[in-house]
This record gives C-alpha cells, structure tokens and sequence, in this order.
C-alpha cells in the first residue's frame, strides 16, 4: 500500500503507550499492581510490560492495597518513580490510610526532602452497570487530601499526555481512568508520534460559547456534548470546560469563562455533598461572583452509592436530561 | 500448637456417621451447584443474566462439604465464588421448605437476573446478597471483608450464649489483605466460633497462590494465630464435610476460630470474560491436572466402594468432567433441573425495580 | 448543707453520661476500642464503664481499625447497637473501608432489611499542637460517603444529648469529639437530670444577629463568638449558627438566617477543597442566591495537614482573625 | 520451618566476634540511651520539651543491640518508643561524625523542642522524622504502618543489588494491624531483607500483650508466613545483638524476611502523660518484675563475668533502677552527659520556623 494508514489509538491504549514510553525512559521506575503482570491487568492496561520490563520492574501485588501504596511510598523514598495500579478505583479504599496519610504528606512532612513520584491510577466511574463496588468516583476524599494531585482525562489524546505528565510529576498522582472510555471507538484518535505531554493543572475550552459554562471532567464530558447540543438548538451557545485536572485547579480558565457567559453549571457523577462540583461552586463564589446572572448550579450523583440494575443507576446519576433541565433552569432564571 | 496437629490428624478418623439419606443429598446437591453454574451460563448466551459469572465449577465440594456441617442457625458468608452456597446452605431442611434457612432458587435467580424479587432488590450485583433472616452476611466487593463482619456476628452470639458457628469463605488470594489477619487474630484472642474457609483454587485472577502466599499450605497462616489450621481435599467432599465437622464441633465448644484450606482448582477463567485469556496465563499442564479430579467423579466412586450406591445407580448422571457447552440435561438428576427451571421461570416474571428507588434506603427514618 | 450545689459537667463527662446511659438502657449494647476496658479510654471518656458493664459488654480490642469497624458491623447486624471508639479519630484512615463500603451501606444495599446503629466516636481536631496525626478533622470524608450521618457537637449539653441521639438511630453515625473542649472549665454546664437528646438533624442558632450569619460547628464555634464580639464593637450584628449536625444538614436554619443577614461565612478547620464549608456555599447558591448581597464566603484550614509548632498550626488554621477579616470583607462587599 | 528452626537454636552458638571497643561502646550506648530520656524528663519538666514523651527506659537494649548489629547504609524505621535510635544509628562511627548514617543528637534535641533545626523543621512531632541520606524511614503515627513502606525500600534496594537491609521497629500491639500482615506477607514472597524488630513491652497503652496476641510468643506471627520468627532477651544486649546480626547476615544472604521478638517491659506510662495512672491499669507485680532486670545491669554482669571489665570500672555509673527524679548526672558517664549537653546547647538556641512555612512543601514545585 502506498497510501499510509493512519493509525488510531483508544483511550486504553494511550494509557499503555504513557507507561510504557516512561518505564523504556527511565530504568528505575516500576510497576506494582494485582494481576498487572503474568495477566497484564483486568483491563489490560499493562498488557505485554512484563514481557518488555521484566518480573521485578513489573510487579504482581497480592491482594493487598495498604502494602501497594505503602511499596510504592517506600519505592519512592528511594528515588524510584512509581505506577501503582488499583485493579479497580473502587478499591483504593482498602489503601486509604498509606494514601492520605503517608504519600500525601511526605513531602510536606519532610519539607520539602523527599518528593513523591507515585502514580495511583486505576479504572473508575459508572453507566456500566457495575454496582456498588465498581462504579465509583471517589476523587472527592482526595481533593480533600493536601499533598495529592488529582487527574481525570476524557480523551484518548489527554490519557496519554496527562499519564505520562503524571509519571514525571514530583507529587503523588491519582489517576482516574473512566473504564467506560477504554474501548470507545468514537475515541479513538491519531496521536502524536513524537514524545509529548499534556501538563497537569491546565484544564481546557473544548467548546466555545456565549451563554452559559459547562464545566466537567471524564465521562460526564460527552453528556455535556450532547446537552450543548440541545441548548444550540434551543439557540442558546454553551462553553464546555474539561477539567482534566481536579487538583490543582485552573481555575483561571473556568473564571474567565464564566466572565464571559455569566452562567455556570458544573458536571460530575461522585456524590453531591462535598464532591468537586460543589467545591467549583464555592470558587466560583470566591472568584467570579460579581459576575454570575444567575446562581452557580450543579448536576452530580443523588447521595446515593451507585445501585446496579439500569433504572436505579439511571435515577441517581447525572443524565443528558438532567444535566439540560439544570441548564435550562439556570439560563432561565 | 498441639490443638492444630490434633485436628490435622483427624484424617484417620472414622468418618462423621451419615445416613444413607445423608450420602445421598450430598451426591445431588454436587449435581445441583455443578447444573447451577451451568445453567447460568445458558442463560447469559440467553441475555438474562446480568452481569459476570463467577464460576465454581469443579469447586462444589468445598461448598457442599463445609454446609452440609453446619446447622440452621449458623452463620455464612458467600463472597463471588460461592454463589451456589446462599440456596446450598440449610438445604437439606427441604429444597422448597420456606422456613429453612437458606435463601430460595427463586431469589436467587431473580439476583443473577437483575430483577426486583431479588433479595437486595437488586440494588447491588451477583454476590453482594444476604439476609438476617436466613443468617447469610451479605458481603461487599473487598475482599477478605467479611471476616471483620464475621466475628462481630461470632461476638455477639457468643455474648448471647448460644452455640451458632460463623463461617467465612474466601479464595487463598484474599488471605493477603489486611483484613483476614485482622479479624482472624482478634477471633483468636476472644475464641470467637469462626471458621475461616479458605478455597485454595491455585490462582487469584491471573496470580498463582506461590507468589502471593509464602506458606506450603496456605492453612499455616493460622500456625500465626495459634489456632487449628487444616488442609481439606477440596475435591473430596466427604473429607471436606469430615474436617469441617471437627472444627464446627470444635467452635461450638468455644474453644475459637479455625482455618479450613480446601485444595482445589478454578476450572475456568476469573469470570466469564475471562474464560479465554485464563488458558495463556495458566500453563497447560496447571489446568489440566487441576481439573482431573472431578468433585462429582470422586463422590461416585466413593459411594460405589463403600456400597452406599450400586454402580449402575451412581452412573445414572454423568456430567462429570464436562464444559456447559459438553453437558445437557441429561447428565442431570431431573430434579435438580427442575429446581431450577422453577427458579429460572420465576425470575423471568419478575420485574425491575422501580426507578425511585434507586434514592431508597440511604438512611432508615 | 441546706443550699443543693449545682452538679456541673463537663464536655467529657456528658460523653461519658451518655455512653452509660445508653448502655444501662440497652443489656445489648456493646462499646469497643482500643484500650477503652482497663484504661478507660485514652482520654477516660469511657472510665469505669468496664467495671459496671464487664469485659464483653466494654470491650478492649487489639489496634486494628478495620476489624472494629467491621466487628461493630457484624454485632450490629444481629441487631446490636454498638459504640466504637477511635483512639484518635486520625486513625479513622485505618479503618476507612470498612466505613465507606461497608458500614455506610448497609441499609442501602439492602433495601433496608439492615440498619445499622453503629456510633464510631473519638477525639478530634487541632489548635492542640497535635501535629499531622493528633489534629485532624477529616469530616468531609465521610459527609461524601453517602450512608453516614455525620455530627460535632460545640458545648457539653450537646456532646451529651447528641451522642445519645446519635446511639439511638438505627444508621450509623460519625461522631466528632473535640478534644480540647473535654475539659474546658467555661462548657461546664448543669445538665438535665433527666433524660433527654439533642436530636439529629437540627442545626441551633446560638446569637441573633442582623447584618451577616456566621456558620460553624466544634471548636471553631469559639472563635466564632469571639468575632461576633469585635464586629458588635464595630456595629454589625452577627448571627451565629451551631450546624451540630452536618449530615443530614439543617438547610432551613441556615437559609432563614441568610434571608435576614444577606451575607454570610462558613468557618471550618479541615482542609478547604472539597471541605464542609464549601458544601454550604454550594447550599447557599443553591437555596438563596437571591438573599444574597455578598459572596457566600469561608474561612477554613489552608489545604495542608495540620503542622506542628505552634506559628506553623496557626498559619493554616482558621483564627479569630481571620475570621474576622473575612467577615468584614464580606459586610464591605 | 527449618531456617526458624535453625536461627531459634543459636543460643548456644558462640558469640559473634566483639572487640573490647565493641563491648565499651555498646555499655556506653546503652548509658546514653538512658541518659537522653532522664535528660528529657527533665527538660519537660524545664518547659523545653514540646509534646509527648513516650519513654524507652528499660527498652534500651533492644535498640542498642539491633542498631549495633547494622551496616551505616542498612535503612530503619523507629516509632514512637525508639527515640535513641535516630542517634544510636551508625553511632560507632563517631558520636560527633557529620558523616556518620544517623541523625545528630543536635538536631534530636532540636526536634523534641520543636526547633527549625529539626530534620523535620519542626513540621510533625516527636518520632515523626526521618532522614533519605541517613536512612532512616520517615513514620507516620499510624502503628505497623512503615512496614509496607520498609518493604518498599527493601524492595528497591534489593533490585539495585545491594546487600543493604532494611529494619522496622514495632510495639507488640502493632501487630495486630492489616499493614503489618500485608507487608511481611509480601516481603516473604519476594524474599526482601526486610527484619521486623517486635519490642514486646507487654503492654500497648493500657491493653495486655494477652489480650491482643494469642500466640505464646508475638515472633510467632513469623510461622504463618513461613519466615524466621526468633525470640531475645530484650534486657541482655549482647543476646539481642548476636540474634539481630543473624537475622541480619541472612537477609544480607538474600533469604528474605524475619521477625526478632525483643521481650521487654515499658517501666512508666505510655507517654509521660501516663506515668500516674500507669501504676492503676498494671499489676504492681507485673511492674516489679518487668523492671527487675535493668539493661544496664544485665550488660554490666555480663561484661564483668567475662572479664572484659574490673568490678570497679564496671561500677563507676550506677544509674541501674533509678527513675528520673532519683538518677543524677554522677549515675553517667561524662562523655554521655557532655553529648546531650550539645544538643540541647544547640537546640536552645535554635529558633521556630517561620509562620509562613506552614504553607509550603504540599507540593513540590
Ligand atoms: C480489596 C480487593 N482488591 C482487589 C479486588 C479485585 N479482585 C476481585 S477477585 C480477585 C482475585 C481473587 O482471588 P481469590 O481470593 O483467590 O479468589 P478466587 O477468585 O480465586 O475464588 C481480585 C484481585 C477485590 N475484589 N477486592
Ligand atoms: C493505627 C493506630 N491506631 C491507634 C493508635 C494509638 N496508639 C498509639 S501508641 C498505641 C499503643 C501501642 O502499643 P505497642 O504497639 O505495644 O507499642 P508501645 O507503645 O508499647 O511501645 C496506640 C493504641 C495509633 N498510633 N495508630
Ligand atoms: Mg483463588
Ligand atoms: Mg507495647
């Protein structure tokens, strides 16, 4: 064939390109996880690592989610960059002590003596029909938690560029992967061929609008697509903003946005009370309230774990509908 | 340590007494967990079943054995393996008898199914199921969860006076968390009447048990606790049941908690999704003398060379060895497949829950 | 003497009351924790109640947060109610799993067959010079852990009638202690003699005010008071309200207040992203943008752990100052 | 079990090889180890300490022989009891050597004052330092929870290749706790040089090693993962360094993980706070005779029965058995006395961090 085939690459895919173009880079990361090795992980995401990197450097973990972190900190502690998988985000609950408590706090702790190249990163996020215990989005108990950055691509072009921003990054990293994105298709995309990265903190206008900001991150993004839409036809013009990065927040890019449109409704599917939306919120008061027509508002999950079965999923998640009446409302009022 | 190679002894034993009735059920109920998983395997190339298939195929000794000890009142708790244990447990009461406590084909199948008559209301998936009433604690995902929740359920009833025994299974993966160790060295401080049941099926997911288990058996954790820790022939039910017997006995007389190591084999993928990658992850030769000695197999032969069974009874039902696309119904007792057709024609009417309830139950007013 | 002496309790002692009362209402209630039998509880909260209750009932319990939580889980699941001490609630981390997916849960996964009348208590906060792991208010954990109700009480008279009501729900309850206000002489208080509760739910206003309302809870309510001190001296009048119980949150108290004030600030001491007081802010926005004439503001701990020497906790914990400070940018608006 | 086995008979192996330098310093170790936590009481007592006192006397043995055992570049990790050992490490190559692979006592006393000269500046409290070039592990105060982290290192440095070991201390009662299972678990598997040194002091705040523990000794939490789990004599020095250098040399040899139980007795309070009501919550049989053996007397016999010390030489600090208020500076050595006296010099005149670095270092730029 003479023509050349572009090649296109999934979310799950560029994931596995980061680890494995930092891990060629630099002889002393490692991988640590349940299953990531001889299985390749459940997901696949490190699929074939072993075979490249070897037994050691491509750890299987037993299940054990304090000993992973706590491996991972003490990797860390001596120079190491570290990928730490959690089979399912789900479970980082069983790591949560070394998280918040130990790799959040060394560098502060230690001021300053002992940096913490850690990435926690791990499937997440809900519409799956997972349940309980593997639907979550937990990022709420770690923005919460000084010392962590927090990261959720919605791309496969941002998977690959913000994973490996965060495998350079100096701080302890948790990295949501939305499970649901791995094998989309419509997100398959051409990615550069040459080394880059997507910078940790700098969120991004996907799309530009007058009328009202739409402000999320992961799966919700493509709700916010199809919402935007919708409004577009109602004729009103929607600036859709992807987060990307929980903490720290570019908040400049959202404020100037909202200086703009003066309205502003914020996307996520964790629970209500204390998630990220309602922390957008409280900023946007801080930030931009001069300039709000209208109160700032939120779509988010009901206080509600995630139930399994189609209805009850649907009921407390945000959905395309709910997402648009909310915006309907705050353009209306 | 005197207590634990007391019991490891035990082998030599006369067997528990069964009666031929006794011999019997356990025969069928092999039959009905093996057709159970089968079963659900046809119906979820049926598109009924919700959700991913935790086989125990070839490991349905180690739940009729360790159930088949226990009596009505004593607690379990089944985690993704163990589905066939929340309608195996008590079963000998009456399949269909409402009062036993165990929970119905018909519930349980609406679980698998997603539907609303289910036992959660379907509100958490696959295992995640329980009840108070039929003393069956309902798990969450995190594994090796249980056994905390374990022996506050032992606490209280030893608190109460009475002789129920609490019994936890978990896969030899699960030994590794934190969790187990927990709750299994507070229960042998407090001799609390648990019995940890552990199914060595050789892998967790894609994770041989060797490189997460340092111990020749995985039973030696207890040695650390300094409580009975015995190895099961988890193909065996009769020596599963034996064993199973001593350390209920032995619980029940409030002298503490225990370990049961039952020796088996995950006979397929971690899931269904997983049936074929298992076979590059897993050497060959691992899968298949794991799967040589079938559990059904090996209840046949013993009843045919202790004459509780004439050969040509025992051969009557032969899904021994067979995948669900080798067997057909005729590999099974009639019985129990119509046990579970009257659970699976149940669970077909029965409907989904109502959307708002999905906002349901956070609190209790 | 012929005159009675007016019995007074303080902040420690009306726990202490109330834990004895309720288990001498209750032959099958149950307390455990680590070194609350034979020691009586690090800081005595539970002195003496082995010596009335014995060694099962009042229980000591090896260090090993998931197994408590997941012992009071199962002894509640056979219908027990169940007091579980945190040595310190920092250690909470420990035994964050089984709260979150487990404790937290119960009812909802099963469709409320099983409640749980769990009461997981312990010291809590800073301003002590506890450092990182003797500091901590990590509320917002758990108000984002649908399933908990989550409670602070500021004064004696609410550490003991809330904790009674907390140990008589059927759902389980995370119960704030301020350590610092167990033996403050001035929360001594004359208790009822008779039984009564502070029922759960019901946030209190503690003083009348017109031109801005301060909303707190646990020691910072303090603080609070002391400010609405220096704007009286400056001519404002401030309102000043004792949340008591963040989950479920008294809206209406809050909301009639700002209706009046137009204005007003939160104050908490845990970290500020995705913290309690943003999630009123959200409220705010959510109930009564309308009311207001100044942003919804907060004054909270910085996003850092709590250090240790005395000019360090002080830099990134909210002061009197600050407070103030934020109040008077707030009224200036 | 055969290595546990092996390693349990060495009582009746030689000692290793000691110089009389050796048998002095370790004697005068041990006399600083105690010096430092009467000095500190005293300095409580003089407002300078900051915080909580959580005391090593009677402990000092388990510290100096472990620590004496270890290689400058081998990593440890004390907790809250372990105070001497940020400054006993690597001691024996210079009490004053900047070069030496442990923490000076200046910067020591700068942290239990709270002082900006702290490895820490004074950002967390007591034990909560540590130092990357020294080697020593930074803890949180979450119990057993630098085990994980300390197979982390182990970890690293066994996939560099060296010969370094890493050495994590623990109160009996931490080893109640899922981290501390989760992460010997692991380093068993992976045969890491990782020793976990148990100070049985019998009690964990006001709670028996009975009542948490249900083995007869706390090493043999080792069986139930198949690692050597061996017992000292946690007053006699020498018994504890002949024992740790074993477990040392074989996890050097790359044979893995070990437990060394140091059996001992927390003579005050669980912190200084503690001190009066500890006699309340103990048996003042159990204090007697947890504290009827004083480290310092043990080694002064011993040095004396083989000769390596006159009676007179031996006897010329006698702070045996004595409390705080009863020992006076005439009970130590000078060199001892001279050494804290430069930290606290040091440390008195070290300032307090300015406000402002309250809000740095959460993230590193
Ligand atoms: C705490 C926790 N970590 C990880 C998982 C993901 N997970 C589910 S099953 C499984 C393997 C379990 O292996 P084993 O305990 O041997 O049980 P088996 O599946 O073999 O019966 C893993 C890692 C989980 N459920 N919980
Ligand atoms: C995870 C955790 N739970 C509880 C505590 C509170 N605590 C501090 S020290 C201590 C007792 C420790 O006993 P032990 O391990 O025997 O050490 P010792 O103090 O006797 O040296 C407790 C319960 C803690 N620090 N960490
Ligand atoms: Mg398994
Ligand atoms: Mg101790």
């Amino acid at each position: 064939m003479s023509v050349e085939q572009a090649v296109k690459t999934n979310y799950l895919n560029a994931l596995k390109q980061a680890i494995d173009e930092e891990m060629a880079a630099d002889s002393e990361m490692i991988c640590i996880g349940e299953d990531i090795a001889n299985l390749g992980g459940a997901f696949g995401v490190t699929e074939g690592l072993v075979d490249k990197y070897g037994k050691w450097r491509v750890q299987d973990m037993p299940i054990a989610e304090e000993c992973i972190v706590g491996t991972a900190v003490g990797a860390a502690l001596t120079g190491r960059r570290v990928m730490a998988e959690m089979q399912f985000i789900d479970f980082i609950s069983c790591g949560f002590d070394q998280i918040v408590n130990n790799l959040a706090t060394f560098h502060y702790r230690t001021a300053g003596e002992v940096p913490m190249p850690v990435v926690l990163r791990g499937p997440a996020g809900g519409y799956g029909g997972g349940a309980l215990y593997h639907s979550q989005m937990n990022e709420g108990w770690f923005c919460h938690s000084p010392g962590l950055k927090v990261v959720c691509p919605s791309t496969s072009y941002d998977a690959k560029g913000l994973l490996k921003a965060a495998l350079r990054d100096p701080n302890p990293v948790i990295f949501y992967e939305i499970k649901e994105l791995y094998r989309r298709k419509d997100l398959e995309e051409e990615l550069p061929t040459t080394d880059y990265i997507v910078p940790l903190g700098k969120a991004t206008v996907r799309r530009s609008g007058e009328h009202i900001t739409l402000v999320s991150y992961g799966q919700n993004m493509y709700h916010c697509y199809q919402v935007a839409d919708m409004l577009a036809k109602d004729g009103y013009s929607a600036e859709v903003i992807d987060i990307r990065t929980l903490v720290p927040l570019d908040e400049q890019t959202i404020m100037d946005s909202i200086k703009k449109t003066s309205r502003v409704v914020v996307v996520n599917e964790a629970p209500r009370t204390c998630g990220f939306a309602g922390e957008v919120l409280a900023r946007v008061c801080e930030n931009a309230f001069e300039y709000l027509d209208a109160p700032p508002a939120r779509c988010t999950r009901l206080d509600t774990p995630v139930p399994w079965v189609k209805p009850l999923e649907s009921f407390v998640l945000p959905s395309v509908e709910k997402i648009y009446n909310t915006c309907i409302r705050t353009l209306k009022y | 340590m005197s207590i634990g190679k007391k019991l490891t002894e035990t082998k030599k034993l006369p067997r528990h007494s069964l009666t031929r009735e006794d011999y019997l059920e356990i025969f069928k109920q092999l039959f009905l967990a093996r057709y159970f998983d089968i079963r659900l395997i046809k119906e979820k190339k049926r598109g009924r079943l919700r959700g991913t298939l935790y086989s125990s195929h070839n490991q349905e000794a180690v739940l009729v054995g360790t159930l088949y000890a226990l009596n009505p009142e004593d607690w379990i708790s089944p985690i993704h393996r163990d589905m066939p244990a929340f309608f195996l447990k008590d079963l000998k009461s009456g399949w269909n008898n409402p009062e036993r406590k165990g929970i119905s084909i018909e519930q349980i199948i609406c679980q698998v199914f997603g539907k609303v008559d289910a036992p959660g209301r379907a509100r958490d998936n696959w295992s995640h199921i329980g009840s108070r009433e039929k003393k069956i604690i309902h798990s969450t995902s995190m594994l090796a969860g249980t056994i905390p929740v374990a022996a506050g359920v032992a606490l209280s009833e030893k608190m109460r006076g009475s002789d129920t025994v609490v019994v936890t299974y978990n896969g030899e993966g699960s030994t590794a968390r934190g969790d187990f160790h927990e709750a299994i060295n507070y229960a042998a401080v407090k001799k609390l009447p648990m019995i940890t049941v552990i199914e060595n099926n050789m892998w967790a997911y894609g994770t041989h048990v060797s490189e997460v288990c340092n111990t020749p058996d995985v039973a030696d954790r207890a040695k650390g606790f300094d409580i009975p820790g015995i190895v099961a022939d988890g193909q065996d039910v009769f020596d599963v049941y034996d064993k199973m017997s001593q350390l209920v006995e032995y619980a029940r007389q409030g002298n503490g908690p225990s370990i049961l190591e039952c020796k088996t084999y995950r006979a397929y993928g971690h899931g269904d999704h997983d049936d074929n990658r298992a076979d590059k992850y897993r050497p060959s030769e691992d899968v298949n003398s794991g799967r040589s000695r079938d559990p059904l197999a090996v209840c046949r032969e013993y009843l045919v060379n202790e004459n509780i069974l004439g050969k040509d009874d025992a051969n009557l039902y032969m899904a021994d060895n067979k995948s669900a696309s080798q067997a057909s119904d005729e590999d099974f007792p009639e019985e129990v497949i119509n046990y579970l057709k009257q659970g699976v024609d149940f669970a077909i009417n029965s409907g989904l829950p109502e959307a708002e309830e999905g906002g349901m139950w956070v609190f209790k007013e």
